[in-house]
């Protein structure tokens, strides 16, 4: 091994870590270990004064290694590696040990372990620096193209936001139509202005956008690639219907003698026929058969809505479509799925015919829903004289869901103010804490408070029929502790809205794994930073937006959707992109195909060559996670930058004062002989 | 915590603190001691941490290394299942840890001194716990000092212990 | 010009190495004509004084087979060393300690404990333990003292080449001779075989692995083509150096690992559990726990031949109350199944 | 279910043979006919009931584990329980040891004065409902019906024990027994207060307290026009039927709502006679009621409006 020359740098940073950590006698000390020709303490390393101070030594002293020990290097690696790079020695060739995150905030009342401890660090980090090899970043081009996967209110807002800017985009959509849950609603909470009126125009507008491809009834099936550069394999179900020939003039629905119970738009409240399409205002505005109930695909005869196709748009024989396209970036907006009530059944859900999930009653209370915006009980004519809205089902419950699905409060709140709009029952609204965070929330609140609602502040036990008191007979009983009286109380009613949580959906786990992005136990997409980032991924290239990373409403759903767009613009023009070099390679002459690490690469970045019976990493699709170098039982696998040698090297720095002979003497793979 | 006595623990500790090697993965754990800190939670200064990009890259060397190279334990920390930045890397962990705490076994080395353990790059608590928690169970066993077992391999001397109960036996 | 000599020793080991080195058959004549063995006290009628008359470095060559045991063991090595040019880790005890380092699972109190007590075979009503000294009538005899652990040859001290096998492949033994023959040696310290592992000289068809239990050879009858390791046999083909020209695969039963690991790999047994968990095919903790079961005793597996020379080198030795005693842990640890959450 | 027979030890508790002893016959014979093995343990004892353990703890702990340890000593981990008051005690008891060492290391001082020892974890406490719908599953028992119970309107009563304190089984709302009797054959109503309180030992406290409890519970499913209760629980069948003429006394209703176990109703479907499990001995006699069994499978109970009514909105199917 060649004598490497070693510059150490410990930073004060002001109190942070000199207020702990004596950082004069840590740099006393380390000027002391095996090939480091320079080590100093400076206040401030991150200044530029302290990135001076590197590239002069670098220049003058000769380094050929770099350590700083400082922050988190999460915090300025990248700020020393560019001050490397400008003195002409390889960034890779720098290490940072963090003394601050890691040793002098955590550890203020114990200033001599944690200034052992920062020893450790940096003895370990000037280890492992002899150890690393210069390296060259990848250069990623970025293409164009964007796609953004789920045509809610989220996506669209992404898509209208690229589109705008000038550049082509996918909008992809599993439904007919899109719209996602907005479409549905009657209201918005806390302004109460129609959902419909201001949502239609912006689906017209995407939908008719000439940098938007807009695909329907489609799902993407593959994702390859990395950032920049993503090969997309989607699927385009046939609708049965050629889109060229359709007018969208009715015809077909109108004749379809087969009736089912919509339970994706109208939440299971109402019915469709077989073709059909979602909403009036649907976009596109072309209807689907739903062959699952459509008479000439169960039974083979039918074809009315053939016959009677001004047009002849109807063509059974249509095909699925397979596409593939050819992007640089993804955003992924797939929205919620609605906490299926059933899964409590003391709560009374499709066991008590007029306990409402908060779908139905949106449906309910929409003027173009199936009571055509009357408020009626499950018979369809009854109006409520009582109605209890109860909060958090499915929600803040250990049993379901931990989370607080954030919109259901403001949501309880709308639905109580239009049960008092339509109807003069008495409404009961069983909450938890009413938590109504963001503008004009709380002021909502009070004018609901005015409008006479009762608020009753605890978790219903039970919604139930089993009358026990006079007046219980042919209601629907909610038993409550309230929490605000100390009593048990039973209040009957005769209509019961379950505000349903917001859950991820039901394959979110997959899209995660389709699109190689994190996911959390529950289905929530995972964010790159929970405060700094909560818009990127970990995987570059592809962001995250609305709900499907998390319960949001919609102002903060559209924001995200533009936060996300602004992204991947910035990525567009700046065309191209550093990838960081840290990949595995496999020593082809020395591999002996034992093809143990064959199908470990989550990336199926491992090729097995048949013919020379040896594996290969493919270095476009390797992210350098390292877990095919763990396996290699013949250790011919490397881990470029984290590699054999400078863990080992690393792992005798950091026990240097456990080490029997005081961590001074340095070998790196075999064993030491012993003395003669 | 002011400075620990842990010789309440175990008393072969004498002046020492037990130092325990950890190899926490790039995404979620490292960031996870990031907040900790920033967050100015404190534990015992017993862990001396070693990044890697994903605990998949944990090569069961490196954990027998550290014990021989005289760490008292090894912690190895990651992404949740699930959450693992490289989609499953954290499953891989989890056989090899548990292989390899099978082995050690055998060879004597308590589990408690060889865990894995998962925090978010939200959850500096968790981390914080977990070395806490760690650092006690240790500090229990007492020191491991595998050198003292490596030195009875090569007795210099001819006054062997064994060789004087034999002399008497 | 004088021929080179030769001296071959047998430490601690079975006494198949000396065997190995007849196994080169009629070639045996010609090393006996190109070498003037100086003490091979196997075959002939050598002594310790024999060796110590020599002058230091005066052989040219020493095949030392056996690990070091006894303080006789750990002498011979040193004089030897001495008197050597050239010394040979010859086979798998010199070089990794071999079937003898797996006494280091235990230790000398429990061995002889058992050897002369409990075992039942054992007839010893006076509880007789072999002594280092013991005076007779006609003087003190002596016996060689048996210590705690089993230790690889350069452990005690410098060794210039390695022969691996349980027993090296005669074709090795053969390179090497001819090597120092012709004096084409290669690099101080390395091992002579291949740096590829047992995999490549073996036959079978190899495909991606999943393994969702373990068998023991008696479980059942692998098929003849396919990876064993696929067929859930324990094969430490795959971190075992290559050589043998993979002799136990063929003959349809796993490699053991007898020629040690490959190039460049500090410690067997972790390569053995990094690549052995990475094929298990569970993700839940019960479902890992459950499939390891089916791999009883991992240790006696992965270290075979290379406890004494792996990293750990031995079971844990406890100072507490003074004598040093070996201590596993009795229960098989359980992963956490929280972990799954 | 595979076809070789299914081990258990076997807790019957004091009830089994007395108050309950219908239930303990008609459990033979559903054994019988599917294959379920009961190995008694020796020399069991009182497994405290639900009062000791509130009068003292740890003595009531030891007498429980003494059954545990006994219970150890078969060739079988799992052990079941068929009455919801023995099953909770073995189960809490198990569960404590396992969780509090130095509550274990006391009870199992006590135990040791008896020569005996538990080691926690050694046995998995179950209910024999429990075990029926789990390891038997429910098409094995499909299979052995041979005289299905249909039109048999039952209310499936669970009472408040099995469910608690930590279940697989939705606590608050069980359906475990309703699918068991569906595949019977039977028309299980939907039965709110399938889970709430029977009165318990209330009845030798404050009767007036635990008739109302019992009127409650009467009163909701004759309120669904249930032909009879099915219950899991000797004590909830013995105050549901023994008290119940006290009741219609006391609140002068006239209920006549039989209390059958469900072991009972299963051998009846199984095809074995009234008197084999036991029928009769109940003192609201079911006679009256097993007769409305029927030839025809009866509609499915939904209490949803009738399709025929053009205004209706549809209902959503249940889980």
């Amino acid at each position: 091994m060649t004598e490497e020359r070693v510059g150490v740098y410990v930073c004060h940073c002001g109190h942070n870590i000199a207020g702990t950590v004596d950082v004069e006698s840590v740099s006393r000390w380390t000027a002391d270990l095996p090939n480091v020709v320079v080590s100093r303490d400076y206040k401030f390393m991150c200044s530029s004064l302290g990135q001076e101070l590197v590239e002069k030594d670098i220049k003058e002293l000769g380094l050929t290694r770099v350590v700083v020990a400082a922050c988190s290097p999460h915090m300025h690696e990248p700020t020393f590696r560019k001050a490397c790079a400008r003195a002409g020695l390889n960034p890779y060739l720098f290490e940072m040990a963090n003394i601050r995150e890691h040793a002098s905030w955590v550890h203020p009342y114990d200033k001599d372990a944690a200034t052992d401890k920062a020893k450790a660090e940096v003895a370990g980090a000037v280890r492992r620096v002899q150890e690393l090899k210069p390296l060259e970043p990848f250069i990623a081009q970025i293409a164009e193209p964007t796609l953004v996967v789920g045509g809610g209110i989220a996506g669209i807002n992404v898509a209208l936001e690229i589109a705008n800017a000038g550049h082509p985009v996918y909008l992809v959509e599993r439904e007919p139509s899109i719209g996602g849950h907005m479409a549905q609603f009657d209201k918005t909470f806390p302004t109460l202005d129609c959902s419909a009126c201001i949502l239609t125009p912006k689906m017209f507008e995407v939908g008719n956008h000439p940098n938007v491809t807009m695909l329907t009834y489609s799902e993407v099936e593959e994702v390859k690639g990395y950032v920049g550069n993503f090969d997309v394999r989607i699927r385009k179900r046939a609708r049965k219907v050629n889109t060229d020939l359709c007018t969208g003039c009715g015809e077909c629905w109108s004749r379809c003698p087969a009736k089912v119970v919509d339970t994706v738009y109208e939440a299971g409240l109402g019915y469709r026929t077989a073709i059909y399409r979602p909403f009036p205002q649907a976009v596109p505005k072309y209807p689907v058969i739903d062959t699952e109930s459509c008479i000439y695909f169960q039974k083979g005869t039918c074809k009315a809505c053939q016959k009677f196709c001004p047009t002849g748009a109807i063509d059974f024989e249509q095909e699925d479509e397979i596409l593939t396209i050819h992007v640089g970036n993804i955003v992924l907006a797939t929205g919620f799925e609605l906490f299926d009530a059933r899964r409590i059944p003391q709560y009374g859900y499709g066991r008590l015919a007029n306990v409402f999930s908060s779908l139905e009653f949106e449906r309910m209370t929409n003027a173009s829903g199936p009571t055509n915006g009357k408020v009626v009980l499950r018979d369809g004519v009854t109006e409520p004289k009582s109605v209890a809205i109860i909060h958090c089902v499915g929600s803040r419950d250990k049993n379901y869901n931990p989370h607080c699905s954030a919109i259901c409060c403001m949501a309880a709140l709308k639905f109580a103010h239009l049960v008092k709009e339509k109807t003069d029952a008495e409404v009961y609204d069983f909450y938890i804490d009413m938590r109504t965070i963001s503008k004009d929330y709380e002021e909502f609140y009070d004018r609901l408070l005015n409008e006479g609602t009762h608020f009753i502040r605890g978790r219903v036990a039970e919604v139930t029929d089993a009358a026990r008191l006079p007046g219980e007979e042919g209601k629907l009983i909610v038993q409550v502790e309230d929490t605000l009286i100390g009593k048990q109380r039973r209040i009957p009613v005769d209509m019961v809205i379950l505000m349903s949580g917001l859950e991820p959906q039901r394959d979110a786990k997959e899209i995660a794994h389709l699109f190689g992005i994190g996911c959390s136990e529950a289905g929530f997409f995972i964010e790159r930073h929970p405060k700094l980032d909560p818009i990127a991924t970990m995987t570059d290239g592809i962001f995250i937006a609305g709900a499907c990373q998390g319960a949001k409403d919609i102002p903060t759903s559209v924001a995200q959707g533009a936060a996300a767009a602004a992204r991947v613009l910035a990525l567009i023009s700046q065309g191209e992109i550093e990838i960081e070099p840290i990949r595995a390679q496999i020593d082809e002459e020395r591999c002996s195909g034992c093809r143990i690490c064959n199908n470990l690469c989550p990336y199926s970045a491992i090729e097995y060559i048949e013919e020379k019976g040896v594996s290969r990493v493919n270095p476009a699709l390797c992210k350098g996670c390292g877990t095919c170098v763990a396996a290699c039982p013949s250790q011919v696998i490397e881990g470029q930058h984290f590699t054999f040698g400078s863990l080992m090297a690393q792992i005798e720095g950091v026990l240097w004062d456990r080490r029997p002979d005081g961590g001074t003497t340095v070998y790196t793979q075999a064993e030491p002989v012993a003395a003669e | 915590m002011p400075e620990q006595d842990f010789n309440q623990y175990n008393p072969a500790w004498g002046d020492r603190h037990p130092v325990i090697v950890g190899f926490l993965c790039n995404w979620c754990s490292y960031r996870a001691a990031d907040l900790a800190g920033i967050s100015r939670f404190t534990y015992p200064a017993t862990l001396r941490d070693i990044r890697i990009m994903c605990t998949g890259r944990l090569d069961p060397t490196f954990v027998l290394k550290a014990l021989r190279e005289g760490a008292d334990g090894v912690l190895v920390m990651g992404c949740h299942p699930g959450q693992c930045h490289y989609e499953s890397g954290n499953y891989k962990a989890m056989r090899r840890m548990a292989l390899l705490r099978r082995t050690l076994a055998q060879l004597g080395v308590h589990p408690d001194r060889v865990q894995l353990g998962w925090a978010s790059a939200a959850q500096g608590n968790i981390f914080t716990e977990t070395v806490t928690r760690m650092t006690e169970a240790i500090a229990r066993l007492g020191p491991l000092q595998w050198n003292d077992t490596i030195n009875d391999l090569a007795p210099r001397t001819p006054a062997l212990p064994e060789m004087e109960e034999v002399a008497h036996g | 010009m004088a021929k080179p000599k030769l001296g071959i020793y047998w430490a601690a080991s079975c006494g198949g190495c000396e065997i190995a080195v007849l196994a080169v058959h009629e070639k045996i004549l010609d090393v006996a004509n190109a070498f003037d063995i100086v003490f091979w006290p196997c075959v002939m009628d050598f002594k310790k004084k024999d060796v110590e008359a020599l002058a230091d470095g005066e052989i040219d060559v020493c095949l030392f087979n056996g690990a070091i045991r006894t303080d006789e063991n750990e002498e011979m090595a040193h004089l030897l060393r001495r008197k050597s040019k050239v010394l040979v880790a010859y086979g798998s005890c010199a070089y990794e300690g071999c079937i003898p380092g797996l006494a280091n699972f235990t230790d000398r109190k429990h061995m002889m404990q058992y050897i002369y007590h409990d075992a039942p075979s054992m007839d010893n009503p006076e509880g007789v333990e072999p002594q280092t000294r013991i005076p007779v009538p006609e003087g003190e005899l002596t016996l060689p003292a048996f210590w705690n652990t089993v230790r690889a040859l350069d452990q005690v001290v410098p060794v210039d080449y390695y022969l691996p096998g349980c027993p090296p492949e005669a074709k090795w033994t053969l390179a090497a001779v001819e090597a120092i023959l012709s004096g084409q040696l290669p690099p101080r310290g390395s091992v002579i075989g291949l740096n590829v592992t047992v995999c490549d000289e073996c036959p079978r068809t190899k495909s991606e692995k999943k393994i969702k239990r373990f068998y023991r050879p008696y479980e059942i009858i692998p098929d003849e083509t396919t990876c064993l390791l696929e067929q859930g046999l324990f094969c430490a083909g795959i971190a075992t150096r290559g050589g043998c020209g993979a002799l136990c695969p063929q003959a349809n039963r796993g490699c053991e690992g007898c020629y040690g690991p490959n190039e460049g790999v500090i410690d067997a047994g972790a390569k053995l559990i990094g690549a052995l968990a990475s094929v298990i095919d569970a993700e839940k903790p019960e479902e890992i726990d459950a499939i390891l079961d089916t791999l009883p005793d991992p240790a006696g597996y992965f270290y075979r031949f290379s406890l004494a020379s792996s990293l750990l080198r031995r079971t844990r030795l406890s100072q507490e109350n003074g004598s040093p005693t070996a201590q596993p842990v009795e229960e098989t640890p359980r992963l956490d199944p929280n972990l799954a959450i | 279910m595979s076809e070789e027979k299914l081990h258990y030890a076997y807790y019957p508790g004091c009830s089994m043979s007395t108050s309950a002893h219908a239930y303990g016959s008609s459990i033979k014979h559903v054994n019988q006919a599917l294959g379920l093995e009961f190995e008694e343990i020796e020399d069991w004892n009182c497994c405290g009931a639900s009062e000791y353990i509130s009068v003292n703890a740890l003595p009531a702990y030891s007498l429980i584990a003494r059954n545990l340890s006994l219970a150890a000593q078969t060739n079988t981990h799992e052990l079941v329980a068929p009455c919801s008051m023995c099953y909770l005690n073995l189960h809490k008891v198990e569960g404590y040891m396992r969780k509090y060492p130095d509550l274990n290391e006391k009870v199992n001082q006590a135990l040791a004065a008896g020569g005996l020892h538990y080691k926690p974890g050694t046995m998995h406490v179950r209910h024999l409902l429990d075990v029926i719908v789990e390891d038997v599953g429910y098409d094995a028992v499909a299979q052995r019906v041979t005289k299905p119970l249909y039109g048999l309107r039952v209310a499936p009563y669970y009472g408040c024990l099995i469910t608690r304190p930590e279940s697989e089984y939705n606590p608050e709302y069980p359906t475990h027994l309703d699918e068991l009797m569906r595949r019977l054959g039977a028309t299980v109503i939907d039965f709110p207060l399938k889970t709430h309180c029977c009165g318990g030992h209330m009845t030798q406290i404050s009767e007036e307290t635990a008739y109302e409890l019992m009127r409650r519970i009467l009163h909701n499913a004759d309120e669904y026009k249930a032909d009879l209760i099915v219950t899991l629980c000797p004590m909830c069948q013995l105050n549901l039927d023994a008290f119940q003429p006290q009741v219609n006394q006391m609140f002068g209703t006239n209920f006549h709502m039989p209390v059958l176990f469900f072991t009972q109703l299963m051998g009846l479907a199984f095809g074995f006679s009234q008197n084999q499990l036991g029928i009769g001995s109940e003192i609201v006699s079911a006679s009256a009621a097993l007769r409305r069994i029927s030839e025809q499978p009866a509609e499915p109970e939904q209490r949803a409006p009738k399709k025929r009514d053009k205004n209706a909105l549809p209902m959503p199917p249940a889980l």
